[in-house]
């Protein structure tokens, strides 16, 4: 328990010696802040689909209620420090009225009524024009200098793993993994799952939430369409995917070959990057579930197997 | 026809069957007792090919079968009718039986089948375009043996045939499965129904916690303490 | 007579047309061991599933401890005390043996054990009564079936039950695993938990069970203490068959 | 509407009804049987009335072969894992289809797409009449495949029931790539019906798959009439919806159809029907 | 778990690092070695299509610059040339907002060119706007990006509304000359877009102005990329309206267009707001698209001198692409902004800002030749109304000055 922490502590000064250490180097900053902020929504993502095993394919729309909250309150002159939080709850509020009739379903009926769930979320956004401006989107007057938002970003990202983190090893991630493997088992353990499984939504949506704040703050505009689009959606069941379904530092893995592979490619090669994902998702599905994490163990295996042959068994 | 040498089987970790073995003859009622769990059910399903086999060997008319796929088992003439069943739910009870005779070479004789196992069971014939998720339980199990007899099987294996069934149909069953091997069918039956099984049966064989505990003739299992033994664990 | 520990009056399970369990009453007395038996499809594992809050009855209630819990969700019941094991097993195949049994003392019966070291405890003294101690970090999945079903017992220990259903824990287990369960079920019974037991292996139900109660196509037919019943003619023949002619 | 409703829908409950998994590149398999339409239309001037004669079995093989390769490996896992499986697919289809044929917007031009016909009255439009008439026409094939030939009911036996089926001796594993590559090949068709009426990009498909899974729901997953009845369920709730409400709301009505259905009704309305029916 | 989170941060520098890594342009006393200008374009996507325009129209003003040595910037004392960068944002406005901030943070761009499409211009010009970049765009005609009060985005686009008012002023000729009725009936139906929304705006705001000329009978929106509009249309038929007042993207356009064609719609006037003339969509829609007016920023045919070079010089470059108004609005704007650039004499960014805001330049290909900013931005130029003549043809048939032929109405059969 104590070394994790210890190597984390790490991590989080070395990344926030960055600014410091190479303040011209502001497109890098930039890189690192998306990288956080997907990192973190990727980890928000994972408490649903990764520890309790329900894959969310409309995780956009928490992103986009905490987006539009946001600037909503920010353009009313609401301060942050309460715009933050309410846009949050807002989201996490969101989660209960659609996650209570939605867990009614199991597996991938869950799964295909949050495409849809999704969809219409962005559909009423759309249309709710006196709110939102409709599809003429929400325009924020200034934004933090990018320094603050790669700060915001880091410590968002330490939130979101440490409550990861701390889950996973509680009773509440014990719960997740027993809904996750086998939700009728777990019921009969006295797990009661439903809520166990609205808990996680909650937790999802309100880091999400909070994630919408740095996005609109950070991007300036936000539109039904780059907030809400199931473009986003994608992105947050990839990156986990990628790094390792259910970890706790999978989504960040995912999160760095997404957004490398997204930077390296975006500018130059027309769709190439999203190819590449759907190529890494299919190879990662059939051949090693556990993404690039298991492929590292797998690795590690290979290597500790070697010398003494056969001594394992 | 039939031989089974020293079969095990397992689904996956969990070891089902240990060193079975049995021999069916030509023309023979085969009864397979023993209490639930025993393994008897998965003896079936290892020789119809649905579970795969660890070890041991099962030949059929001198053609080892252990590693065939069961499409090719149903050619050689295996028909398999499992316990609670199976029908297809939604389709025609006609549809159900006409698929009986998948196999390519009872195709061309499938109309006469149809009509043979509608001269069998005229009940069913009375309900051919009824979907057969509506027929009574009694009925359904006319139409999975109807549905084994269609691909004009060597050895036909019934499993459980009377579970569910009020004694009168029961019987009735019974008496249809005797017609059946006096048509000249044999017949391996896995049977909770001791008495009745043994009334019919030529042989049997006694089956308990994945091995064969003890085998005879009808008169000689009829006596013995093995079955009370293995069924009321006396 | 004080009050049963558990009571079902006249429960009734209705599938389409089916009746699966049809007006069944049973009591069970503090600290025994009830078997429950009767012939494939009898109804067995549907009533222990009424009881359980997994399914609901069409008709009928369950009474625990003085108090109505029918229709109840699963966790529920089993926060109330009444613990049930799986007669196919269901570890969570991912995890460890430990793991698999926190879940059972993280949640359970109340009051429950505060912490993740207290849990572990819990789970390991139900571990040990299971003789599973020394396999604690072994993966659930690589345990034999005769592990995996201590395993099932261990993990319904773990929440502390007041009522224990087990359904069908002898199924598919070598005569050794056997004799082992058996002994493991006596000891959770000397601990002072009720046990109610589903299962086929009459032998074993002889030998431990107080009481008996058979149930054949959803109906109750004898009830007693294991010789009166075993001997009953209604049972010999729901278990052998009548004979045709006779 | 309905007609072609049906038509991009059949594949998702056939494939749904034999292997059990939701094919979620239902949408990239659909906008490929309009590309390849289009591609043979301007590229080797084949009349899109044609093109299904090449897309059908091609597309079948394709299916098939997926099935073979991909598909299978995850049969026995998770149902999430051959959901998320299928997402990638459609990720690579959509994508590729950027890379091959660009984000343009197409559409096929002949005087057919622009024919219509009086009809007492009432002015149609022969492409729509004709879509509809293949979505009834493919439904009376489907069916009497499925009820008339072994394979076809070999193929509904797999869906019923696997065991059973094995017993009488259906290769399962064949069925299930055959009816893997129907479902595809029924995605092409309806793809190339759609590049009919519509012009499309590579990422159509989507809002249209949505309605699929809509219809499926509605209808009963696995159930080939359900489809026909859910489809025209679907369209006519948008039809007389856009009435009453802004039309841009329309697409909200299968959402919003698809959720509720999927919550009140779980079994779809067939389902439903077949479940009471069944006593 | 452990060691991963060190991986996470060795990964994420490392991809920082390489994705950063491309070297700075190094800049002597003497002024800089090359002008770097950016832009961001849908070049894949649905918008690629008249992508693919901006790209090729801002390569060719580039390279008549560069031909000529580059721009002569009086600081310097020197001819520089431009560096073109070109990112393709796939029609999407995240990341066309991600890369106009990869050219200002990392390619350290001295001005920007604007991309295509209402979304994303909305999207990407907070980049500018908040790094005080001069932007200058011709993609992106929604009045609401330039009422945000930013300060150094431009547009040579003007808006939707201009547009609807020009429509209906087209509209009161023709009534004048008796061939539209009065007053005129409208069925408006726009997309769910700020674009769609303006048309609307503006023909609402001219109804209620000239009650006596303009009557809407219906307004309604639907939504970008819809696959059915059917229903919408039958509403339409439902209506009694002599004009079919629509605002639509090109795909949107041509499906709705069959529709309209197969449900069995006729009026007396039939627009689809800037769409209309488009050789993709002719080819596409056949006799359906004839009669059909439409309100440009541009067209090929206007007569007039600077229009005929444009021309001239397109074909000659491009011989595959047809000289559509979105060839000539992004090769317009590249060349305001080196015209800015020029006369600022430096890449000082404030103060080609400056310039931008008080530039007058006459004898463009625009309508009316003029290019000069409102105090937001927007460019405030007249449009020209073009009408689809059977065969293929397209006319320019108002304003008078650009005229060349006689308009068709009412549509005939109607």
């Amino acid at each position: 328990m104590g070394k994790p922490v210890a190597y984390a502590v790490v991590a989080i000064v070395a990344l926030s010696a960055v600014p410091f250490v190479a303040p011209r180097s502001e497109y890098a900053i930039e890189v690192l802040f998306l990288i956080f902020l997907y990192g973190a929504m990727a980890t928000a993502w994972n408490l649903l689909g990764g520890f309790a095993g329900q894959v969310s394919f409309g995780h956009a729309a928490f992103l986009g209620i905490g987006a539009y909250a946001t600037t909503i309150m920010i353009a009313n002159g609401v301060s942050l420090w309460v715009a933050v939080p309410v846009s949050a709850l807002l989201a996490g509020l969101y989660s209960l009225v659609i996650g209570i009739p939605a867990f009614r379903l199991r597996g991938p009926y869950f799964s295909i009524a949050t495409i849809g769930i999704g969809e219409a979320t962005r559909l009423i956004a759309l249309n709710w024009t006196s709110l939102t401006g409709g599809a003429s989107g929400l325009t924020l007057a200034g934004a933090p200098p990018l320094v603050q938002q790669y700060f915001a970003a880091l410590a968002l990202l330490v939130a979101a793993v440490g409550l990861a983190a701390w889950i996973r090893s509680s009773r509440f991630g014990y719960a997740l993994a027993a809904v996750r493997q086998d939700t009728d088992a777990a019921e009969t353990l006295g797990v009661a799952t439903t809520v166990t499984k609205t808990q996680a939504l909650f937790l999802s949506a309100c880091i999400l939430g909070v994630a919408g704040s740095v996005y609109a703050l950070h991007y300036l505009f936000i539109s039904p369409d780059s907030v809400f689009g199931f473009s986003t959606s994608i992105s947050l069941v990839i990156m986990p995917i990628i790094g390792g379904l259910g970890t706790v530092t999978g989504p960040l893995i995912g999160a760095v070959v997404y957004t490398f592979i997204r930077e390296q490619f975006a500018a130059t090669l027309a769709n190439v990057d999203l190819l590449a994902f759907g190529v890494l998702l299919i190879a990662i599905v059939v051949f090693e579930p556990r993404g690039i994490l298991g492929i590292a163990d797998r690795v590690r295996g290979m290597r500790r197997a070697r010398p003494p042959a056969g001594a394992d068994a | 026809m039939l031989e089974v040498t020293e079969l095990a089987v397992a689904y996956g970790d969990v070891q089902v069957l240990w060193d079975v073995s049995l021999r069916v003859e030509r023309g023979e009622i085969v009864a397979l007792l023993g209490a639930n769990g025993a393994g008897k059910t998965t003896l079936l399903r290892a020789i119809s090919r649905t579970v795969p086999v660890r070890a041991g060997t099962i030949v059929l008319e001198g053609e080892r079968i252990d590693r065939s796929p069961s499409a090719h088992v149903v050619e050689l003439g295996v028909a398999h009718v499992p316990e609670g069943r199976r029908l297809w739910p939604d389709m025609s009870v006609e549809d159900n039986l006409r698929l009986g005779a998948y196999p390519r070479r009872a195709r061309a004789g499938a109309s006469s089948a149809l009509d043979y196992v509608y001269a069998m069971f005229p009940r069913v014939a009375d309900r051919r375009r009824q979907i057969a998720g509506t027929l009574s339980g009694g009925e359904q199990q006319m139409v999975a043996i109807g549905r084994g007899l269609m691909s004009k099987p060597s050895i036909l294996m019934l499993d459980e045939p009377s579970l569910g069934l009020a004694p009168i149909v029961v019987a009735e069953m019974f008496e249809t499965v005797r017609r059946i091997n006096a048509e000249g069918t044999t017949v391996l039956l896995v049977e909770q129904n001791v008495r009745q099984a043994l009334e019919i049966a030529t042989r049997g064989y006694v089956v308990e916690t994945g091995r064969v505990v003890s085998s005879g003739t009808r008169e000689e299992l009829l006596g013995s303490d093995e079955i009370r033994k293995a069924y009321l664990g006396l | 007579m004080p009050d049963p520990l558990l009571e079902g009056r006249g429960l009734t399970k209705r599938f389409g047309g089916l009746v699966a369990v049809n007006a069944v009453d049973i009591a069970v007395e503090r600290g025994e061991i009830l078997g429950l038996i009767g012939p494939n499809g009898a109804g067995k594992s549907t009533l222990f599933r009424l009881i359980a809050g997994v399914m609901h009855p069409t008709a009928g209630s369950v009474r625990f401890a003085g108090r109505a819990i029918t229709g109840r969700s699963a966790h529920d019941v089993c926060v109330a005390g009444i613990a049930v094991t799986h007669q196919i097993v269901r570890p969570f195949r991912e995890m460890s043996v430990v793991d698999n049994v926190m879940i059972g003392a993280f949640f359970g019966h109340r009051p429950r054990p505060r912490g993740r070291a207290r849990a572990r405890a819990t789970a390991m003294e139900a571990l040990a009564v299971c003789d599973l101690a020394d396999r604690a970090a072994t993966p659930a999945r690589a345990l034999t079936l005769g592990g995996q079903k201590r395993l099932e017992i261990a993990r319904a220990l773990a929440t502390r039950p007041e009522v224990l259903l087990l359904d069908e824990v002898l199924a598919g287990l070598n005569p050794t695993e056997t004799d082992r369960t058996l002994d493991l079920v006596r000891a959770i019974r000397e601990r002072g938990t009720t046990i109610v037991m589903v299962e086929h292996n009459l032998r074993a139900v002889r030998g431990l069970c107080s009481r008996i109660v058979v149930l054949v196509e959803g109906r109750k037919i004898v009830e007693g203490d294991p010789q009166t019943v075993l001997t009953d003619e209604r049972v010999v023949s729901a278990y052998l068959g009548t004979s045709a002619h006779a | 509407m309905a007609g072609l409703y049906a038509a991009m829908s059949y594949g998702l409950a056939l494939i749904y009804g034999v292997l059990k998994i939701i094919n979620l590149a239902n949408a990239g398999f659909l906008m490929l049987g309009a590309y390849v339409t289009w591609w043979l239309f301007t590229s080797y001037h084949i009349h899109p009335l044609l093109a299904p004669l090449l897309i059908v079995p091609a597309f079948f093989l394709f299916g098939w072969a997926l099935e073979r390769t991909l598909v299978r490996r995850v049969l026995s896992a998770e149902p999430i894992i051959s959901l998320l499986l299928l997402f990638g697919v459609w990720l690579v289809l959509q994508n590729l289809a950027y890379v091959i044929w660009t984000g343009d917007t197409r559409s096929i031009e002949t005087p057919f797409v622009e024919a219509t016909v009086n009809a007492g009255g009432l002015q149609l439009a022969v492409p729509r009449l004709y879509v509809f008439a293949m979505g009834a026409l493919v439904l009376i094939a489907l069916q009497l495949f499925l009820t008339r030939t072994y394979l076809g009911r070999a193929i509904r036996a797999t869906a019923q029931d696997r065991d059973a089926a094995r017993l009488v001796g259906v290769d399962v594993d064949r069925v299930m790539g055959i009816a893997f590559g129907i479902g595809i090949a029924l995605a092409g068709f309806g793809g190339s019906l759609l590049s009919l009426l519509f012009s499309f990009t590579p990422d159509f498909g989507r809002a249209l798959s949505l309605k699929s899974f809509c219809i499926v729901v509605l209808g009963g997953l696995d159930s080939i009439v359900g489809v026909a009845f859910g489809s025209l369920a679907l369209a006519l709730a948008e039809a007389f919806g856009v009435r009453y409400m802004p039309a841009s709301l329309q697409n909200l009505i299968s959402f919003v159809v698809l959720v509720v259905v999927l919550i009140a009704l779980p079994r779809g309305i067939v389902g439903t029907v077949r479940a009471l029916r069944r006593g | 778990m452990r060691r991963s989170f060190l991986a996470f941060a060795a990964a994420a520098l490392a991809a920082g690092t390489v994705v950063s890594s491309t070297p700075v342009a190094s800049r002597a006393d003497n002024g800089p070695s090359e002008v770097v200008v950016g832009a961001v374009l849908p070049l894949t996507g649905e918008e690629s299509r008249v992508g693919t325009f901006y790209k090729a129209a801002y390569e060719l003003a580039t390279k008549e610059i560069n031909d000529h040595g580059g721009l002569q910037l009086r600081q310097y004392g020197r001819k520089i040339p431009v560096k073109l960068i070109i990112y393709d944002d796939k029609t999407d406005p995240a990341t066309s907002r991600n890369l106009y901030e990869r050219l200002a943070l990392q390619d350290h761009v001295d001005a920007m060119l604007g991309g295509y499409s209402t979304d994303l211009v909305q999207a990407q010009t907070v980049v500018p706007n908040q790094h005080g970049i001069p932007y200058v765009g011709g993609g992106g005609a929604a009045s609401a990006i330039y009422k945000r009060g930013f300060k150094t985005i431009f547009s040579l686009l003007a808006s939707i509304e201009n547009l609807a008012y020009t429509e209906c002023d087209f509209i009161e000729e023709m009534q004048a000359q008796k061939k539209l009725p009065k007053p005129l009936k409208m069925a408006v139906v726009y997309e769910n877009t700020s674009h769609g929304q303006d048309f609307a705006k503006g023909l609402t705001a001219r109804a209620k102005q000239k009650p006596q000329n303009f009557q809407i009978v219906m307004s309604e929106a639907f939504d970008l990329h819809g696959k059915d509009f059917t229903p919408l249309l039958q509403k339409v038929k439902a209506i009694n309206a002599n004009a079919f007042m629509s605002d639509a993207h090109l795909d949107d356009y041509i499906t709705m267009q069959r529709q309209y064609a197969q449900v069995g719609l006729h009026h007396a006037y039939l627009t689809y707001g800037a769409r209309g003339p488009e050789k993709s969509a002719r080819d596409a829609l056949g006799k359906s698209a004839d009669y059909i007016v439409a309100a440009a920023w541009w067209n090929q045919a206007i007569p007039n001198a600077a229009v005929k070079a444009f021309d001239e010089k397109w074909a000659k470059a491009y011989p595959k692409l047809n000289a559509e108004w979105y060839a000539a609005l992004p090769y317009e704007t590249a060349r305001t902004l080196y015209i800015a650039m020029t006369e600022t004499g430096s890449v000082d960014k404030a103060k080609v800002v400056e310039t931008l805001r008080h530039i007058d330049i006459r004898d463009t290909v625009l309508p009316g030749g003029h290019i000069r900013f409102e105090a937001d931005g927007q460019i405030n130029a007249p449009f020209v109304v073009t009408e689809n003549l059977p065969d293929g043809k397209t006319v320019i048939v108002y304003p008078h000055a650009e005229k060349t032929g006689e308009a068709v109405l009412p549509v005939p059969g109607s």
